[in-house]
């Protein structure tokens, strides 16, 4: 029964973080925090995926969100409201309720597609040769954004909001909140379940040594395209699940800043630990706001105590551990298994 | 190694606290109004002058005992936010004015790319906001608790039509503009079509772009050099114009420039020198010959924070004034915020006519203002002089 | 039918020929050997047969399937496993997981499966999970199979290694200088753990070696190649006492 | 033909930026395998120094443009050095030292471009700063193309610098030290070489050239801004990358390449696709040869 402890606590303290929004205990500057710290945890536990466990350096993982927030947005607004864009809404607003989901697919779909084109040079190029293929994707999207002008192009794209309005019309619960911890819950327990398949623990062999990988039977091109696809899929539900809660999108807010957020929480996470990631971009975001108030010096002050960090710790928080490697008591609970 | 582990769990729950914790003290004969601006990321000196002409303003009145609403004076508290630059940080900026600091109206963002999903944010909670520089429609559009300063982009270029067919006889017309910013691309898009429509189709010659960050222009002003126009249209901001000036003279270049408000900044003489002279932008007020209010604000604020202020500090000053007459056209200040929120919405919307240092405005349906605009010449001492005033 | 027969394999780097002319036929359940000088090209040979290098010229059958154009997983897949000189273990993955993941050629299920622990999955991983214990409880490692190979003695890593490559269930086992590096205690230990292998199990080995003692012991044929060419073939005592192959090993003792 | 004799030389300046600000990044890649992102930034606070440096020449000591131009070059170079420099003692050599693995360097070195970067922002506030005229500017007009003196200067200078470091890296001892140490970390101190002045020479080489490529650019584009180094950063690193990172000759030709594709992109398609096409086509060179236009494919022995 322990083992399924996790299981039921998550659930239970997501479900508790709705209730606590719907009574209006927690104030809706809080929920937008709690629900951007969503997406990050989103954004690095999936960059972990190709950067720590199978050891590339992608930093282009902006561009892969970027397809996401668009892909979403559009298909948000084409299903389920009345835009300028696209007329009426194709259905009513309350099948928004069983059918948003989709919404969240076609956007994982699309970015996954983009993450091809990271994935199939990946065969042949590596190291730091991959990254600048993985900035080019994340530069060549945002461009091809901003000239297509008949989604707004560098103007930028609103109108997926409502889709929300419509769910909260028919139940009158913080709709938001809900698909914001569903869509990162669910992307952790399934890049969890990725890694510690023996499908997925090619990842890690891939990593440590592709040749002996390849001689042991793992077909290493289909790990690193399933893999890429993954990840950049991944991306791309939390660009769409970023686009509704800040309900516009512009493609200057996926550029290489939006990429390196994702890399510093992985690296500061630890390289390869899940737990390490999800933790990391928590911190890394209560970092951020809490430091809000000091303006400017909070850009000199938070690279400062990331580099203090790596000095005392050099591996990340977590090393490539897991939370139960460091606290075995916790490993009655739940392994990585 | 696990003291480590725990240290960061421990940290973790402080933040945690301080950030449930955080602004919650409430004063009742205070006013607070929120600032959402970028004073980091890549506008900086936007949010900068934003902040400066807050402070000013703020000053001027709490000296004078604070604002006086229905026979009673307030004084007046400003919070500002630094949104960095960046849609995501702009909402929660919003969002902390709104709900954590209690504001009773918040003025800001000024680029649209904040500007759009904080204005939707604050309509959500029905907050009043004013942005003092977006011209994207999207931000006031349906949207009756978000107001803007500045007027809008299909106002301004025909503008800049207008003038330039008749200043420099002009038959054809070059563009070069900021494909990452989206003012300058609604801009150039507005322009090319209106110039179009006037003098018929082609007559735009060269329709360029280039990044925000970039620096060489040279590519595109070749391009623009060989197809010939009567003069170039640069919608940008005036850092980037200091560099298209000065590079198009470099490539032989003789001919005129016309700009847009984003020129209307001092720094654009010292990075631009004489290579600027001569040239003409619309903008919304010469800050050279201004008289009555309008010179005293550039007055006291050059000398406040030594160079003359852009018009985003001057829109700034009128987008806050204008909250403040909202709060005194309401007659009363209520302790319950959202009340008063709602107060203060009405009376901006209601707001008959008002005179501001960048011209007399009122706002239309949308939230827009209507007023005028005007185009200034650079003069020989880098003064922007009057030469002519268009408007609606 | 010959279990692997490789017909006039050449091997070109650039300008160097690696390997030349090179024939061999294996049947079932032999123990041979490959031998030669530093740099003869014994590797590249064992690199071409387990597919990581397209051969320049020639062919090599494998049960009966060419195996030019095929991935080394692919090659894998149809029954042969390799060791490395220098040991290739995942490092930073348990003894266990080692073998898990080298069972990928049998995996049952696919992504989705994994993503929804379907019952597929379930009973694949179970399946898998069994044979990795079987296989270290058999090979004497079962004690170590929550241990990092890093944190093992070279010996022990060595003898891991080739669990791994037995649990891929070969037919034919290529083995790259096991006994390199060993101390003499551990070359007893491989001598015994492939002789046991052998018995155990009804598959071919084919191993490099430089050790005499490994080879002479194990090998019932001995093949030998110096500069990419075959220079001598026969049983441990005729290869002992071929003058060329003693030239080839001490140089020309005409000084 | 004109046009594509300017937009020739057009690219030619812009490559020469590329190409000056990437020979930075390969040289320390070369020996450190470090790829030090905080390079663009270096030569954003080279741009500075030398601003602070004109100016006081300029205007408080009242030498003339020229004898100020002759005493910013110098000590320019010198004065970025030591930003270089101590960066990598303050920032990188611990790590190293600790054996972290390369990339919390990276990352390290991306967090210490943000302090730069914000560092400046904080302490020399929000206004542009106006890089005074240190050469007086003369436009040659001949067969219709257009060059300023500077922009033969900047060019003759990349050419200049490319050679004396590739001269430097493959012809003397200190060079050979240098490749030695990208070879064999391990092996390299005991051969009697001391790493850590090696590296530090690589620090003081690089930054000096970031430095020049500072002041050169500020004389060419005369508005500085603290984030003025970050684009020019990043795709001055692509360039070095493209061209094969860790290759001298990699970086020069890398850097001419993507300002050639820039310029030629904006100058024969939309500008509005530049960014598009340009990327795509290095994507595509990529592709085609793995590891850039010079770099060798590193042999897996097995």
């Amino acid at each position: 029964m322990q083992r399924y402890a996790l299981n039921i606590l998550l659930p239970a303290a997501a479900a508790f973080i709705v209730v606590l929004s719907q009574m209006g205990a927690l104030d809706l500057y809080v929920q937008s925090v709690i629900m951007f710290m969503a997406i990050n945890v989103i954004m690095s536990a999936s960059l972990n995926l190709v950067n720590g466990n199978m050891g590339e350096f992608s930093c282009g993982h902006g561009g892969f969100m970027c397809v996401g927030a668009y892909v979403g947005s559009l298909l948000s607004m084409l299903l389920f409201t009345n835009s300028k864009l696209f007329g009426a809404a194709l259905l009513p607003g309350y099948s928004a309720l069983v059918l948003f989901p989709l919404v969240l697919l076609g956007a994982g779909a699309a970015a996954a597609l983009v993450g091809v084109i990271v994935a199939v040079p990946s065969f042949k190029t590596r190291g730091d040769y991959l990254a600048i293929i993985t900035l080019a994707v994340n530069y060549m999207v945002i461009s091809a954004i901003q000239n297509l002008d008949v989604i707004g192009g560098p103007r930028g794209l609103t109108g997926m909001r409502p889709t929300m309005s419509a769910m909260e019309d028919v139940v009158n619960l913080p709709w938001m909140m809900i698909w914001v911890l569903i869509g990162a819950f669910g992307s952790v327990a399934l890049i969890r379940r990725y890694i510690s398949s023996t499908y997925g623990k090619g990842v890690n062999a891939v990593c440590q040594d592709e040749i002996a990988a390849e001689i042991m039977s793992v077909d290493t091109n289909r790990i690193k395209l399933v893999t890429f696809m993954v990840s950049s899929g991944l991306a791309g539900v939390a660009g769409a699940l970023y686009a509704h809660v800040v309900g516009y999108v512009n493609p200057g807010s996926f550029d290489i800043l939006k990429s390196t957020e994702a890399m510093v929480m992985v690296y500061l996470g630890g390289m390869g630990s899940l737990s390490g990631s999800v933790l990391s971009a928590v911190l890394f975001t209560l970092l951020l706001e809490a430091l809000r108030p000091l303006q400017i010096y909070k850009w000199v002050l938070v690279p400062l105590i990331l580099i203090l960090l790596m000095q005392f710790r050099p591996e990340g928080i977590m090393g490539n551990k897991e939370l139960p490697d460091m606290f075995p008591r916790l490993r009655k609970y739940f392994t990585f298994k | 190694m696990k003291i480590f582990g725990r240290l960061s769990l421990l940290a973790l729950a402080l933040v945690l606290g301080a950030l449930f914790l955080a602004g919650c003290s409430k004063e009742s004969d205070t006013i607070k109004i929120g600032f959402d601006i970028p004073l980091t990321g890549d506008i900086p000196k936007v949010g900068e002058a934003s902040k400066f002409a807050a402070e000013m303003l703020k000053e001027d009145i709490n000296s004078k005992g604070g604002l006086e609403v229905g026979g009673k004076k307030y004084k007046l508290q400003f919070i500002y936010q630094d949104n960095e630059s960046k849609a995501d940080s702009a909402v929660n900026a919003a969002l902390k004015l709104i709900e954590q600091d209690g504001v009773v109206a918040i003025v800001g963002p000024n680029s649209s790319k904040q500007a759009v999903p904080a204005g939707g944010i604050c309509n959500e909670r029905e907050t009043p906001m004013i942005s003092p520089w977006s011209t994207n429609p999207d931000t006031t559009k349906g949207r009756p608790w978000v107001f803007r300063a500045a007027f809008l982009d299909p106002f301004q270029g025909p503008v800049a039509v207008n003038f330039s067919a008749k200043q420099f006889g002009a038959k054809t017309a070059a563009v070069i503009f900021d494909i990452a910013n989206d003012y300058s691309k609604g801009l150039a898009d507005i322009f090319k079509a209106e110039w179009e429509k006037k003098m018929g189709a082609g007559s735009v010659v060269a329709f360029e772009s280039h990044g925000t960050k970039d620096q060489d222009f040279s590519a595109q002003l070749t391009k623009i050099l060989g197809a010939k126009p009567d003069f170039i249209f640069i919608p940008d901001n005036y850092n980037q114009v200091a560099l298209i000036v000065k590079q198009a003279h470099d490539l032989g270049w003789k001919g005129p420039f016309m700009g847009s408000d984003a020129w209307g900044s001092a720094e654009l003489m010292t990075l631009c020198g004489k290579d600027c002279v001569g040239q003409f932008f619309s903008t919304h007020y010469a800050a050279a010959g201004a008289q009555g209010d309008t010179k005293v604000f550039i007055d006291r604020y050059n000398q406040k924070y030594g160079y003359i202020p852009d018009d985003v500090a001057a829109l700034t000053w009128d987008a806050t004034r204008i909250v403040l007459q909202g709060i005194q056209d309401a007659g009363k200040v209520v302790a319950d915020v959202k009340a008063e929120r709602k107060l203060i919405r009405d009376a901006m919307a209601n707001i008959k006519e008002f005179k501001g240092i960048t011209g007399s405005m009122k706002f239309d349906a949308e939230g827009d203002p209507i007023k005028c605009a005007v185009v200034v010449r650079i003069s020989e001492d880098g003064q922007f002089v009057f030469a002519e005033s268009v408007c609606p | 039918m010959a279990l692997l027969s490789i017909n006039g394999l050449t091997q070109k780097f650039g300008g160097l020929l690696a390997v030349s002319d090179f024939n061999i036929e294996l049947g079932g359940g032999e123990l041979v050997g490959l031998i030669g000088p530093n740099g003869a090209g014994k590797t590249t040979v064992f690199n071409v047969v387990s597919g990581f290098y397209q051969p320049s010229d020639g062919e090599i059958v494998l049960n009966g399937v060419k195996t030019r154009g095929l991935r080394p997983h692919q090659v894998t897949a149809l029954g042969v496993a390799r060791t490395f000189q220098n040991i290739r273990l995942w490092h930073d993955m348990t003894v266990l997981d080692n073998i898990r993941v080298s069972q990928h050629y049998r995996m049952g299920y696919n992504l989705l499966d994994a993503f929804r622990r379907s019952k597929r999955y379930v009973e694949n991983e179970r399946k898998i999970e069994t044979i990795a214990y079987e296989l270290l409880e058999a090979m004497d490692l079962k004690q170590y199979a929550s241990e990092y190979p890093k944190n093992l003695p070279y010996g022990l890593q060595r003898r891991v290694e080739i669990a791994r490559a037995m649990s891929v269930k070969p037919q034919l086992l290529l083995l790259d200088e096991p006994a390199a590096g060993l101390n003499s205690s551990d070359v007893d230990g491989l001598i015994k753990l492939v002789r046991w292998i052998h018995k155990e199990f009804p598959i071919t080995i084919w191993m490099i070696e430089h050790q005499m003692k490994v080879v002479m012991s194990l090998c019932s044929w001995i093949k030998v190649i110096d500069f990419g060419a075959t220079i001598a073939e026969g049983t441990p005592e005729q290869i002992q006492s071929n003058p060329t192959v003693i030239k080839a090993y001490l140089g020309d003792d005409t000084l | 033909m004109e046009f594509v004799f300017q937009n020739i030389l057009n690219a030619l300046q812009w490559g020469s930026f590329y190409a000056l600000i990437a020979l930075g990044y390969t040289l320390v890649y070369g020996v450190l395998l470090l790829i030090n992102f905080a390079h663009g930034d270096i030569f954003m606070v080279g741009a500075y120094i030398a601003y602070f440096v004109a100016t006081l020449f300029l205007a408080t000591v009242g030498l003339s443009p020229s004898a100020t131009l002759t005493l910013a070059v110098p000590l320019t170079m010198i004065l970025t050095a030591c930003v270089g420099v101590t960066l990598e003692r303050v920032a990188y050599r611990p790590l190293r030292r600790k054996g972290a693995h390369r990339l919390y360097v990276v990352i390290t070195a991306l967090m210490c471009g943000l302090i730069l970067e914000n560092g400046n922002l904080a302490l020399l506030g929000a206004s542009r700063k106006n890089f005074p005229e240190l050469l007086e500017k003369t436009v040659y007009n001949f067969m219709g193309l257009s060059v300023t003196n500077l922009k033969v200067v900047v060019i003759f200078t990349a050419i200049a610098v490319f050679l004396l470091l590739q001269f430097i890296v493959t012809r003397t001892k200190i060079g050979m030290a240098m490749r030695g140490i990208a070879w064999d970390k391990f092996a390299i101190p005991l051969m009697g070489i001391p790493v850590d002045t090696i590296i530090v020479f690589t620090f003081v080489l690089g930054s000096g050239m970031a430095g020049l490529a500072g002041l050169l650019f500020a004389m060419s584009y005369p508005v500085l801004e603290p984030y003025m180094g970050a684009l020019i950063g990043w795709k001055a690193f692509i360039a070095a990358v493209v061209g094969g990172i860790g290759d001298i000759r990699g970086a020069f030709v890398g850097g001419f390449l993507l300002a050639f594709l820039e310029i030629g992109v904006a100058a024969v398609f939309p500008s509005t696709l530049r960014d598009l096409i340009a990327f795509t086509v290095l994507l595509l060179i990529m592709w085609r040869k793995p590891t850039g236009i010079f770099g060798v494919a590193k042999h897996q022995k097995i």
